[in-house]
Parts: C-alpha cells; structure tokens; sequence
C-alpha cells in the first residue's frame, strides 16, 4: 500500500549546520506516526520542511524528496511553488503546534482566525465560515462555541487554546496532521484531552498524524509506528509495540530507560530519619490590587500547608501548574514572607528569625531553580558562580575560591578546568549542574529544587536526579523536589505530597500514595499519566467531582490517615 | 546547536579580543560607523594640535572666502573663512571637540541622575516609585526641546546652562529603563538564587542587577549621545545654544544660515560633521541594541 | 472605564497645574520683564512707573493668585507685547501649527509605515539594509539642515517652491518634508523592528501553516499586532519630535505657529503668552498621548478586555 | 514651474488703472502694536507714515529740514512760548470722522499731559518742554511751551504726536467719554489715522495690512494695497524676493548684496541709515573708573576696517556724534573719537590696567552685524592689551552695574542733535539713570544751552563742549552709521527717503513707482 507521504533523503541545513541528514520514512494513510528524539535531533526541522515552512525558520532543504500522494497522484513538495503550497498549507496538510499561547495571533478573535481557513480554502464568505467555524470549535468539544468566536485567545485556557488550533488545523479534513509537541506546553490533565481529542478526530476523518514528541509516554499513548532521532539522523524505526518492547538501538535503549515510567517504584525511605524540616499550618497570600480606588485583594497562593522532612530523605511536592508548589518552596526559604504558620528548620523558626538567624538558616537550606539559563548570573564566571554562597557565609577565602569552585565541579561531574568560563558556555544540563555545584558550596543541610529537570531532556534530566540521587547518599542532604511530573517524583522521592490550589490533598510515602490513591485529583494526575503500557491505552479520564476543592480548616487540620503515615484531605476521599 | 555557536563564539574576555570579535561581527555599514566614529573622536580629541589656526583668530579683510580649489582661495584656510575671516576648517574641528564634550558630559549626567532615580525608584517602590514615575510621566508630557529652549532663553546660555539642559535630557528614560531593569532582574532565578544564598541587598544590587542593567543603558547612553547632539545643534542653530565666538557644530550652521547662497562652505562642514557623527553613533548604538537584545534572551 | 478616565483625568490637571506653576515661578526668577518690554535706556523713574502699570510691582504670590485668576475669564491675561488676550494670540498661533504637525505626521505614517514593513520583510538582504541605511542618515541629518538645503535647492535656486508662510498649499511641501524627516526616518526603524518582533512570533508561523497569502500573513496578522506597539510610540517619539521640529520649521520658513510664538515669548520674557503658551503645548501632548492610549488600549484585546 | 506662486504686483501693474496695484514686503520684524505716540522703536517707525500725519509736514526728499503743511496749514508764534496754528479742513479719519481741532488738542495733549504710563515715558524723554494744547475754535488751536522753543517745527513733525481721532479712541473701551488706559491699549491694535493707507488688518508680530484710503485730504495713494509680512530669516526674504512672493525686502545686510545684485530681476537701495551703533561703556564699573581705560577702549577700536569688513565700506564712520541730517548742527569739523592703537596702550600702561577681563556683551542678532562687530572689537582689543570677552544676551543690561561695555544704537529721532545724541545722554536722562554716565553741573548747564539757546551758534558751541566731556570722559564710542539695504523687484521704484528717522516705509505719493516694462 503507499504511504500519504514519503519523506526520502531529506536533509536540511540551518547556515552551515546540518539538522536533518539523509532521513527518510513514510507516514501510512490513516495511521499515525510517532517522531521521537531529543532537542537538536531535527524533528522539529523535519516537520516543518514537510510544509516547506522550514524556509522562513532560516533553515533550507538541502536535498531528498517529500512525496504526498494524493488521488491525482504524488506531488514533490519540494519541488511545489509558492502558490500551490499554499492550496496545501491548512487544507491537505495541516499543523498544530507546541506553544497554544503564542500560536493564536493575540489580536484577532477566534473566530476570526478559524474562519480565515474556510475563507481561504473554501471560498466561503464571511458569514458562512464563521458559521463553519462554530461547527470546528464545536467539533473539537469546545464548550459554547458560539460566544467562542468572538473571543480573543487570551480569554481562553491553555488547553481551550489548543483546541482551537486543533479546530483550525482539522477544518478543512486534511489527509495529515502534524502535530509538534502539542501537549508538551499543557498540564498533565489537558494533555491526556488533547491526546484522547487527537485520536478521535483521526479516527472521524480518517487522516493520518504525523506525531513529533520527547515523551515517549505520549508515543506509546498515540503511535503506531515511532522513528527515533538523534542528531538529525534516524537512528530506529518501527512499529511502537516492536521499539518499546525490544529497542534494537542503543540510542533508543537509552531513552526508554532514561524515561521515567511511572510504577518504576521508589528510593527505599532512609531508616529511622530524625526531622530535618517541619512546616506547620503555612499560608501565603499575595496581594493583588484589583483596579483603582478597589482596594487590595488577597489571594491564598498556599494555605494551610504542613508538612515534614527527614535527613537524608526526599519529599517529592506534585502538582499542575498554579497550584503553589513554587509559592511554598519560596515561602519556605523565606524568600517569600509567609503570612501564617510556622517553619522549624533543625528546630529553629526561621519565620521568626532575625537577620543573623535568618542568614544562618541560608547557609543550611539552598534552592535549585527550573531555568538553568536564567538562574546564573550571565556576567559572572564559573569560579565566582559556584562558591557564592560560601563566600558569603565566609566558609571559603578568596584564595582558595578556586580550588573549591574546581572541587565543586568535579562533585557534580564537569571538568575542572571550566572555572574560568561562563554561563552561556555550558549547554543546559551543565548549567543545572552548576547551580547543584552553587548549592552544595556550603555542604547545606537541604536543597528545595524547584522543577529542577523540567526544562532538560529527559537522558539530561535522568542524569541529574541520578547525580542528586547520589549526593544524598554521599552527603546525607534533604531534599524538597519540586515537579508536575509525577513519574520523575516517583524516581526521586521518599515521600509524595500532592498539592492542588493551594493545599496539601495527599501526602505519604511514595508507593503508598502512587498504588493507593485516596484523594480524587490524585487519582486524576495519575490516569492523566500517559502508561508506557503500549497494549491497553486509557480511557477517557474521569472528571474531578468537585470544580473547586472547598478550603479545608486553615489550620491544616483535615487530614485523615488512611494508611500509616499516608494523609489524605478530609473532604475529598 | 544554538548553544554550540555561542560556546565556540566567546572566549576568554579581553579587550583586543573583543574589539575583534565586534569588528568581525559587523556588517558594512556597521564598520564603516565604526571607522567613522574612531576617527571623529581621534579628530575631535586632537582638535587643538590638528587645527591649523586658532578658532578665534580673525581677519577681518579675508571674510568669507572660499575653500581650497575655488577663486579666491586663501592659503593656508583649507575649507574657507567665515564671517569674520576665521578658518572653518579649525572652528569645525573645535566645534566638534565641543559638541562631542557636550553631549558625553550631558549623557553622563542624564546617566547618573535618570539612572540613581530608577535604581531608588525600582528598589524602593511604593510612594517613592509613584512621585518619581509621576516625574518621568510629567517630562514625557512636555517636549523636551522645548524645556531646554525655554530654560535657555530665560536663564541665558552659557556653557553651565547649556551642560545643565543637556543633562537633563533623557533622564526619564534612563530612570524607566534602570526601573524596569531592576524591576525584571528582580524576578530573575539568578537573583533568587543569590538571595536563597544569603546575599545582601548591596551585594545584590551591585554584583547581579548592574551589571546585567548595564548594557542597556550602554545603548541608551549611545542613542542618547546622538541625540544629545543633534539637541545642542539644534538649540544652537535656533541662536539659543553656546554663543559666540565660541563654535559648536550646530552654531556655526546656525550663523552660517544667513551667508548659505554666498558662502555654503561655512555650513557644510559643520553640517557634515553632525551627520557623521549622529550617523555614526546611531548606527553604533542601534547594532549594540541589537546584540544586547541577544544576550538578553539568552539563547 | 470610566473611573479610568476619571482618573487620568486628575492625573492631567495635576500634571498641567504643576507645569503651569513651574513656569510661572521659574519665569519671575528670570529677570524683570521690563528690560524686554519697554526696551533700553529708560530712567528709573520711568520704569517704577511701567512696573505699577505691568502689575509687575505685586508680590510674586499676587501675581501669581492674578494668574490663576486670569484662568476664569478665559482670556488669559493680557500679552505685555501684544497688548490683546493671551487666548487671542494662542488661539491664532495654534492651527497653523496643528496643520503642519497633521500633514508633516500624516507624511510620516504614509511613507515610515511601509518602509518599515519592506525593511522588517527583507530584513536580510539589500532592499532592507539599504532602507536601513537610508533611515539612519535620515535620522542624522538635523532637520534644519535638512531645511536650509531644501531652501537653498528648491526656492533660492530653482524658485519652484515658497518659503515663507502657509498661505498656499504649495508653502506645506518644504516645511512638511522638514518635519517629515527625521519622524519618518525614527517611525521606520521602530516599525521595521516592531515588525521583526511580530515576525518571529509562532502566530506567524502558524498563519503561514494555514495556506494564507504573504500578503495577508504580514498585513492582516503581522501588522495588526506590530501597530499595537507601533502606536504605543507614536505618541512619545513623536510629540517629541515634532515639538522640536516645529520649532525649527516654524523658524525656518517663517511659520507663524506656536513654538514661534513661545521662543519669541520666552525671549521677550512675554510672561502671559508664555505661560499660556506652554500650558496649550502641555495640553495638547497630553490629550495627544490620551488619545493614543486609549487607541492603544482598544487596539489591543489583552488590555481591553482584561482586567479594570 | 513658477506659475502657481502668488501673483506679484508687477504682473498686475502693467495696464495701470484696470487692476488692483498690490505689493508685498517681506519684513524682518513686524511690529507689536501701532501706536504712534507710545512706539519709538525702529521696528515700529517703518509702519506711522503711511497712514498717520503730523501737523507740521516735512520735505523729506531733503536731507535737512524743510517744513512744510502738514494737518496745519500754517502756524504763527503767537508768543514766546504759544504757538498757533490753523488745521485743514476736510480731513477725514480712515473710520470716516471729520478732523477738527479737538481731535489734534486730544492728540497733542496725549503727549504732553499723559497720563498713559507709556506716554508719560515718551513725553518725558523728548516733550517735555510742552504745557498743553488748547482748542481756539473748529479749526484753531495753541501750544503752550514751558520755555521758548528752538525745535518748534521739528517737535511738531515728530512720530509721537501724529494725530489720531479723540472720539473714537475714547470710544473703545469703558466709558466713551474718557480717555482710560484701556482705550489707549485698544487703539494700538485697531489703529486709525489720516493718512493715505488705512491699516485694514493687523496681526501683531506677523502682518499688516494696509489699503488705499480714497477719503485722503492730499494726493492719493499709489498703491491698492500693501501686505506686510514678517519673514525673520535674511535668506527667506531673499528666497521670497527671488520666489516672487515678495516685492520689496527689508533688512539686507550687505553682505548679501552681492546676491540681489547678480540677479537681473532684482535690485537693492540702500543708504546710511540716520542711528548709530555704538559702543557704550561704564563709567561707573570699577575696573573702568578711570576714563583712561575707556578711552583706550574706544581708542583701540579701528572702525574703518569694521566698516569696510563687515560692511563693504557703505557704512559712515564719524568723528563725532554728529551727522548731517542735523543740518546746521552738523560739525564734521568736531574730532572726538580716533583711532590710535598707541596712545591706547600708553593709556592703558598710564592708568595701570593689569588685563582684568573686560566683558563686552552683545544682542545676538537685533543689530545687523553687531554680533560680528562684538567678536571683531574684542579680537581690536586683544591688540592693545586688553583682555576682553564677548558676552552674548538678549537681555539689555545697560542697567546693570556689573555691565562693562556693550552694543547699543542711537536713533536720530528727529533731526536735530537733540534727537540723537540728547535723548540718551541728557543729565538725568536715561543713561544718567541707568548709572553708568554721570554728569556735574558744568555738564547740565552746557546741556542747557545746547537745548534752548535760541542762536544756533550757542548750540553749536554748547554741543561741541559736550562732545568735548564725552570725549575726555567716554561713555560711548559711536561706531558707524550702518548700511541699510532694501531689495526689491527690478520693476519696482522705492528708496528710502533721505529725510526720514530711520526704516520709515515710506509708499505714499511721489515715493514709490513701477517700471513699465
């Protein structure tokens, strides 16, 4: 049978840079095809040299084909002028992309923009594409699609956003949808939707989906046949069944394992672990000034959080985007002036700490942040970067900064001789590296990380957990770790707290927590989960009982434990 | 591969080193500013050695003569005489020693002030930030041309007005920049950091934010030179700028103006300077935008 | 809204009252007006007499309650040169200087717009460095230069355009382009980087990825959004501008318009004129501004629909 | 290309009668105000005579003084110091009132009675010696002078007393029958006179308009219609004249000149105007106390290479105040102010200046050429020894005690020494009040006989030793009387007028013509 599309040779250069080198392979009708690799392997690249938009990207298509074939036959995409791709863009094939904030022109409403298809591609007038265009958004289960039309995109949630570019990019049946990372921006919940919405509208039109992804959760959610990628090369293909289950490559084996996989069980809990840190009945509020002469209003960004952590133990804090976890961990360090509550760090109150005792606190309780590029001050070098902490604590003289900083780099396995270099010198996962390096130069007592892999690929992010991993061990440091990533908390942690608007929901060992979920959003995050179980794909999730989780007693009371040392809120079990 | 670009693009800092990669950087015009530039601030800095006569010396009976090359051409005045039988050759060069003085000693204190109020303003907060974005929001409502005209006509214009007006100028936006600068690097992970680290207020402020405010207000100060210039021109060819017999570019096309159909010498090599140098300087400072805005994003 | 439009308006009447205020107090320390009233060489006894007459021998606070007086009647007091209304001699001043600033911006935004776009669209090849390049000396060249080689060209030499005066449709030409000038030159290099920043933006991308003409891709997505930032400018850069420009021009070609009148006023220390001068320039910068954040604001859905 | 400019006059003369005769001036100033009996500046001066009269009219076509009838017909010393005079009939005001007597005596009496703080100042500085007017009947009235009059005529031809009409002034503001300060102040914008133009539209500072006024008791006017029109900048007149949308420019400095006169369409008049610039300085500063210093300061100046630089040699540079429009007051013969760069440094050395900074301040641009005259007599001065610096301020600061030396002119406002020299340097006269002259008794009785010796040799005498004081002790150094150009179109016939005070535009009948071409 052909394929819908035969990719052969296809390279593409950016400048003098190849991104994409001799790659071929074919997406069969109707089936959808999985695009896999790391950042830098081409993927991205090679999706948009199938539209040829790789061009205004900087990028060219340095040779190889791109073969469509259609009812009147194949059509060379490379070959194609500007004009005919245009009769292809958006109507034969057609695109959604990572980032549904920045993907929707901010100023033109959504039915504007969903219209626009149907105008161009369908000859139809004002009137009737919009007409048509409630019926897309209507079709991509977009709740009141009427009032949706007049709306701007920034009226609308992330996952509402990507359903209108979904709605846009299905209005006219094309026989193949590229989708880039489309869930990659969105909360785990939204993404399982979006990924459930993706498969039923395949199978309504009948197109083929040409699926570019990291994750290789989501893969196993939605391919039939996966291509791995590395370097702008091929390194694997096959059906998914086949690659998950026996990765021929080394590359491919890899990345299977460096995936964390959610039920790959947990660090055995640190034996008769005395209390390192205990946070009792916190609440943070921010105020927000809501118009003129309005007055302020305040808003519980963490309330009523209590929670405790052991030496040497890990606390995995989980949680969707907006739902404190960043708050706390600040609130924690007092970078945030906490509103109410009690934080006991070796058994001192930092809230109520003087500036000596609150300088004191800082030398044994560090933080790691998501962004490596922006958690380094760009003008300083390495030497300077790492040991700030302990010169600022006087733990290090001048003169031996550098021999601690080349110490330092060595504990978290870079070269010694990169003191002298700067920040924008290093790739990301180096950079987070050197912020563990900034961390540990005062050999502190715990580190709250926040989101401290997120922004890395995943073979990067298994490295650095493993280094954690292994400084706890050596070290006997705490760790508060910080992730929506419920898989990579598991990898980590010791205990998991989960936290929604605000609140603790469920906290307690990991195991414990992640087999016998008691709280319902914890049941959610974790069906949201994409399985990397390619034989039995989910159904649909099932909804959250309850819109918003009605405020617990502010004093952290409330929760009730249903096993030993395993807590879930009251009101929601 | 962005990343490996960087990486392999800056080595070890230094200022010939520098001075290299910015040239290899530069497009052509960009190089041609550049020269540009270099040999303006050479010219200007050495006005006095290279002019070939005194600025002020007159002769009164070779007035208005023409340059080299032309009927009646005087020995030795290259460019021509003016008005008053001085070289216009050496009154440029003086001039543009002047005007360049002008608009670095006006920039700098625009840079200062607008800066230490941004920095208070971004810092502080509350009250003080609302009287002094009040302030920046009142300069912004009246035309900055017209202040410094309306100050030089009321209180006269000697070289300390003149330096003072100049100075005034773009205060408010180096005040919103250094505001905004703050207000961003704040937020900044880095500085987070450094406070979870312990830092001090004073550490922070001058080991994280100005530094990394800096190049910002390395391209407004640029930007603000060749404005700065083109303001003291234009105050001084409206005959409100530093008087006479003292030149700055702008006053000698000022007076000038009146003798433009029979003697155009006396303008056109003030005039020319003012375009190399706001060109020059334009150019400079907008490129250097350009390549702040791209270390600013990081990648 | 409407506590919104309250409120800028207070914000404007402090700002004017603390502008008009400045002036006053800063005229009084400037010298008396006398010596440039009534000219030279007069005795003492003389100018004790025309001091009473000017009202100039009141304390500074009475003269300056007067002032604030003189608001009420509308006429602004009397000019101490002039010898009618303040308001009269404004009011005559305004319009010719409205028109100029009408056709010098309206020049402006027709041409700096377009270039802008073609420099930002062809950002890596001839077309847009030469527009570049172009921009740049144009915004070297000071306006006055600008303007006495026009004259020097165009009237003195070839007599094909007048120089004094606005009386005819033809006196707008040179006075237009001089004002145009270096407005057109700094709206373009914003526009074109306005542009750029819209260019790179992933709405683009995914307009282009719908099959759209680049025509509509650049105007219909690209510049809705750049013109956003584009008017955030306008107003700034260019009342700045234009002020200064006015001035030159209004010198230059013997414009009889309000930056004029506000040199000579400020020069023959014309304290009424002056000050009331002033205030209608403050005046019209604010409402200027005011407008275009309001236009601002519309432009953009994010502000209009968000939050107060 | 040139069609749409505005159509000039000259276009539109040469069939004569059928159209309208209209002509543009491109000025550079145009006045505030019109008000003939306050204004006695040379901005305002170019704008009286066309549309105002004076009792006693002048031959102005002569250099010195030949009165003729103006709106008296004849006049009669009726005593020493009561004159009489007898007023035309038929003469109408442009607002269409009929002149009588009581509209000169409300004129006259303006002046010599003010009570307008404005014309308190002009009357105090040249009227003075006058009591009152008085109305004898319809068309008769009397002067009443203080002390006898030598300058009876001369003082009756002046700008300050033309005649405007006493009802309507009165009318315009407040009370009609009164004349209040108000109405002095209206009439200043809504000017009405006897003369042959009517001034039909007056924006102060940038045009004037005037008309032909067809009820004109003398002959009529030449021209429809003149618009007057401010173009500041020396190279726009020029432009406009070349452009055609002036007919006549005023204020070319001759440096310039070689400009109208290279172009065939176009030509320039010109003459020595009837002021002086000059160089004051401060008797009273204390560097400058001694008056040898001074004297140095003006010995050091080489007006004639002033004059020939910066003037082309047009200019007059005269040994005394004196100049030839004073008629038989005119003493050539007197040599007050030289050259002499030697006795200057001698009198420096003499008087022991140690090169203490001497600040010559300057207008920047309200004198032709006295900007560059600054820069060049400082540069003079260098010469000599003195360290000097030029000091430019819009300001006059001639009242300052600190001001060292600076540009000033001296108008001949009528033509008599007393009209020039007088006004300014009279004992407690304005630079006397202004505390940087100082006379003594001797000063003020020869002061005396100059101004009220009925025997011209008296005066004669008188003001040569004046002349004498001024030169042993000097407050001024006259510098030249500078030359003013006018440029106008080939086909247009104007000069100005030998008999005139200075910049008067003179359009009335016999003063301008066209060339038919």
């Amino acid at each position: 049978m052909t394929p819908l599309l035969s990719v052969r040779n296809l390279k593409v250069g950016f400048g003098a840079t190849e991104a994409v080198r001799e790659l071929s392979f074919d997406v069969p009708k109707g089936a959808t095809l999985a695009l896999v690799g790391e950042s830098g392997s081409g993927k991205s690249a090679t999706a948009l040299s199938i539209l040829r938009l790789i061009e205004r990207e900087g990028g060219r298509i340095a040779g190889g084909t791109i073969t469509l074939h259609e009812e009147g036959g194949p059509v060379d995409i490379t070959a194609l002028d500007e004009r005919q791709l245009r009769g292809l863009r958006g109507n034969r094939i057609s695109m959604v992309f990572q980032e549904p904030m920045t993907s929707l022109n901010p100023v033109l409403t959504v039915g504007n923009q969903v219209a626009e298809v149907f105008i161009r591609h369908r000859s139809m007038s004002g009137r009737q594409a919009l007409l048509a265009a409630r019926d897309a958004l209507d079709s991509v289960r977009i709740p009141e699609p009427q009032r949706r039309l007049s709306q701007y995109p920034h009226e609308l949630s992330g996952g509402l956003r990507q359903r209108v570019m979904i709605a846009m990019a299905l209005a006219c049946r094309p026989k193949l949808l590229i989708a880039d990372e489309p869930t990659t921006a969105l909360d785990v919940t939204t993404q399982a939707e979006i990924l459930s919405l993706i498969r039923d509208l395949q199978a309504e039109i009948g197109m083929a989906v040409l699926f570019i992804t990291h994750d290789m959760g989501v893969v196993a959610e939605i391919a039939d046949r996966i291509v791995v990628l590395r370097q702008g090369r091929k390194v694997e293909e096959g059906a998914v069944a086949d690659v998950f289950g026996a990765p021929k490559h080394a590359y491919s084996q890899q990345l299977m394992a460096a995936t964390p996989k959610l039920g790959s069980g947990s660090p055995a809990a640190p034996s008769g672990a005395s209390k390192l840190l205990d946070v009792r009945d916190l609440t943070t509020r921010f105020a927000v000034r809501s118009g003129f002469l309005a007055g302020r209003r305040s808003i519980e960004a963490v309330r009523g959080v209590s929670l405790s952590l052991g030496r040497a133990e890990t606390l995995g804090l989980v949680g969707e985007s907006g739902c404190g976890k960043s708050t706390l961990a600040r609130s924690i360090l007092c970078l945030i002036e906490p509103s109410s509550g009690a934080i006991l760090l070796d058994g001192q109150d930092v809230m109520r700490a003087d500036r000596q005792g609150l300088r004191a606190m800082r030398r044994h309780a560090q933080m790691i942040f998501q962004d490596p590029y922006a958690s380094l001050n760009p003008r300083l070098p390495v030497h300077d970067l790492v040991t700030e902490p302990a010169r600022i604590h006087g733990v290090v003289s001048a003169r031996d900064q550098r021999d601690l900083a080349a110490e330092l780099l060595q504990s978290v396995g870079l070269q010694q001789d990169a003191v002298d270099l700067y920040p924008h010198q290093f790739s990301g996962g180096q950079r987070q590296r050197l912020c563990i390096a900034r961390a540990l130069s005062v050999k502190p007592k715990l580190i709250v990380a926040d989101e401290p892999v997120s922004a890395l690929d995943v073979s990067i992010a298994r490295q650095v957990t493993d280094l954690m991993l292994e400084l706890q061990q050596r070290e006997g440091i705490s760790f508060l770790f910080i992730s929506h990533d419920i898989a990579v908390i598991e990898r980590v942690s010791h205990r998991i707290a989960v936290m929604h608007r605000g609140e603790i929901v469920e906290t307690g060992p990991s195991q414990s927590v992640l087999r016998d979920p008691r709280h319902a959003y914890t049941r959610r995050l974790l069906a949201s989960v994409p399985r990397h179980d390619v034989s039995g794909r989910r159904a649909a999730l099932e909804p959250l009982p309850a819109k918003a989780v009605p405020a617990g007693p502010a004093n952290g009371a409330g929760l009730r434990e249903a096993a030993p040392g395993h807590f879930v809120r009251e009101n929601a079990a | 591969m962005a990343e490996a670009a960087i990486a392999t693009a800056a080595s070890r800092p230094g200022l010939l080193a520098d001075a290299r990669r910015i040239w290899n950087d530069a497009n052509g015009v960009q190089r041609a500013a550049i020269c540009i530039a270099v040999l303006l601030l050479i010219v200007a800095a050495f006005a006095p050695f290279i002019a070939p006569h005194e600025p002020t010396a007159q002769s009164l009976i070779a007035r208005l003569r023409p340059p080299f090359g032309f009927e009646r051409y005087r020995e030795g005045y290259l460019l021509g005489t003016d008005e008053l039988g001085r070289d216009v050759l050496s009154r440029s060069l003086h001039g543009l020693q002047l005007t360049l003085i002008l608009a670095a000693l006006g920039a700098t204190i625009g840079l200062v002030l607008g800066g230490a109020l941004g920095l208070v303003s971004g810092i502080a907060g509350g009250l003080v930030d609302d009287i002094i974005m009040g302030a920046v929001d009142a300069q912004i409502a009246i035309p900055f041309t017209l202040i410094a005209l309306l100050t030089l006509a009321i209180f006269g214009s000697s070289i300390e007005v003149m330096v003072l007006v100049l100075g005034l100028y773009g205060w408010e936006q180096y005040a919103r920049i250094v505001r905004g600068e703050v207000r961003r690097l704040m937020a900044m992970p880095f500085i987070e950091a450094a406070r979870a680290a312990g830092a001090s207020g004073g550490r922070i402020a001058f080991r994280h934010v100005l530094p990394n405010a800096v190049s910002p207000l390395v391209v407004q100060f640029t930007l603000s030179i060749s404005n700065i210039v083109l303001l003291e021109s234009t105050l001084s060819f409206l005959g409100m700028g530093v008087q006479p017999p003292t030149a700055t570019l702008g006053s000698m096309v000022g007076i000038g103006r009146d003798y433009l159909p029979t003697a155009p010498w006396i303008v056109v090599a003030p005039a020319v300077m003012i375009l190399f140098v706001t060109f020059a300087v334009q150019i400079l400072g907008d490129w250097l935008r350009d390549r702040a805005d791209v270390r600013l994003r990081g990648r | 809204m409407l506590r919104h439009i309250t409120r800028t308006l207070f914000k404007m009447v402090v700002t004017l009252f603390v502008i008009v205020t400045l002036v006053f107090f800063a005229t009084r320390l400037s010298g008396d007006p006398i010596d440039y009233v009534v000219g030279q060489g007069i005795t003492q006894e003389d100018r004790d007499l025309l001091t009473r007459y000017y009202g100039l021998d009141a304390s500074i606070w009475e003269q300056y309650v007067r002032f604030l007086g003189s608001f009420i009647d509308g006429q602004f007091g009397l000019s101490f040169v002039e010898r009618r209304p303040v308001a009269e001699i404004v009011a005559e001043r305004i319009w010719p200087s409205l028109q100029l600033l009408l056709s010098g911006v309206s020049l402006t935004i027709l041409v700096a717009v377009p270039l802008g776009i073609l420099a930002a669209i062809h950002r890596s090849n001839w077309i847009g460095s030469t527009v570049m390049t172009i921009a740049f000396v144009g915004y070297a060249v000071p306006n006055f230069v600008l303007a006495i080689f026009m004259v020097l060209v165009f009237a003195f030499t070839l007599n094909w355009l007048p120089v004094v005066g606005n009386s005819t449709p033809w006196h707008f030409i040179m006075p237009t382009i001089t004002l145009a000038g270096a407005l057109i030159a700094a709206l373009t290099r914003f526009t074109r980087n306005a542009m750029l920043d819209v260019l790179s933006q992933d709405f683009m991308r995914t307009a282009r990825a719908k099959g759209l003409s680049e025509a509509v891709v650049i105007l219909k997505h690209g510049f809705s959004n750049a013109s956003i930032t584009i008017l955030s400018v306008l107003g700034l850069q260019i009342a700045g501008l234009a002020a200064a420009g006015n001035v030159v021009v209004e010198a230059i070609f013997a414009w009889p318009g309000i930056g004029d009148l506000l040199v000579n006023a400020a020069i023959l220390r014309d304290f009424p004129v002056l000050q009331f001068a002033v205030l209608a320039v403050a005046f019209a910068v604010i409402i200027v501004n005011g407008l275009i954040d309001i236009a601002y604001a519309y432009a953009d859905p994010r502000i209009r629909l968000g939050r107060a | 290309m040139t069609r749409f400019l505005a159509t000039t006059a000259i276009a539109t003369v040469l069939a004569g009668s059928a159209f309208a005769v209209e002509l543009t001036v491109g000025a550079a100033n145009v006045t505030g105000f019109i008000d003939p009996g306050r204004d006695h500046s040379n901005v305002g001066s170019q704008f009286y005579y066309n549309s105002f009269d004076t009792l006693v009219e002048k031959n102005y076509d002569k250099l010195q003084g030949e009165f003729r009838p103006g709106l008296a017909t004849e006049w009669t010393l009726v005593e020493p110091t009561v004159m009489e005079l007898k007023l035309r009939q038929g003469v109408t005001f442009h607002n269409g009132e009929a002149m009588t007597a009581d509209d000169v005596v409300f004129s006259l009496n303006r002046m010599y009675q003010a009570t307008f703080p404005p014309y308190q100042v002009r009357a105090r500085d040249r009227l003075a010696n006058f009591d009152k007017a008085e109305k004898i009947d319809d068309y008769t009235v009397r002067i009443h002078a203080k002390r006898e009059e030598p300058l009876w005529e001369t003082l009756l031809n002046l700008q300050q007393v033309m005649i405007i009409p006493e009802d309507y002034t009165k009318g315009l503001t407040g009370d009609p029958k009164v004349a209040e300060n108000d109405d002095f102040e209206a009439f200043s914008l809504k000017p009405v006179g006897t003369g042959p133009y009517a001034i039909t539209q007056l924006v102060p500072g940038e045009t004037l308009v005037w008309e032909r006024f067809d009820g004109f008791w003398g002959e009529k006017a030449p021209l429809d219609k003149v618009t007057v029109k401010h173009m500041p900048e020396t190279a726009s007149r020029i432009t406009a004249l070349k452009t055609g949308e002036a007919d006549l420019v005023t204020n070319i400095a001759p440096d310039q000149l070689s400009l109208i006169e290279s172009d065939p369409a176009l030509k320039a008049a010109g003459s020595a105007t009837a002021l002086f610039h000059v160089m004051i300085m401060n008797a009273n500063h204390p560097v400058l106390k001694d008056p040898r210093i001074r004297q140095a300061m003006s010995l050091a100046v080489d007006r004639d290479t002033l004059n020939e630089a910066l003037w082309l040699g047009k200019a007059i540079v005269p040994a005394s105040h004196t100049m030839e429009e004073f008629g038989e007051l005119y003493m050539p013969e007197l040599k007050t102010f030289e050259y002499n760069p030697e006795k200057a440094k001698q009198l420096l050395q003499e008087a022991g200046y140690k090169g203490e900074e001497i600040v010559y301040t300057s207008f920047p641009t309200y004198y032709t050429n006295g900007l560059l005259a600054a820069q060049a007599i400082v540069e003079m001065w260098k010469e000599v020894g003195i360290n000097g610096k030029v000091n430019v301020v819009d300001k006059w600061n001639g009242g300052d005690a600190d001001m060292m030396a600076r540009n000033w002119s001296n108008p001949m406002y009528f033509a008599d020494p007393f009209g020039s020299f007088g006004v300014m340097w009279a004992p407690k006269g304005p630079s006397e009040s202004e505390g940087r002259f100082n006379t003594d008794a001797a000063y003020a009785e020869a002061w005396e006989r100059f101004r009220f010796s009925k025997d011209v040799e008296a005066r004669k005498a008188a003001y040569a030793e004046l002349m004498e004081r001024i030169s042993q002790d000097p407050p001024v150094l006259p510098l030249y009387r500078p030359f003013e150009s006018w440029a106008m179109n080939k086909n247009v016939n104007w000069a100005p007028k030998p008999g005139h005070i200075p910049y008067v535009l003179d359009f009335r009948a016999g003063s301008i013509s066209f060339a038919s071409n």
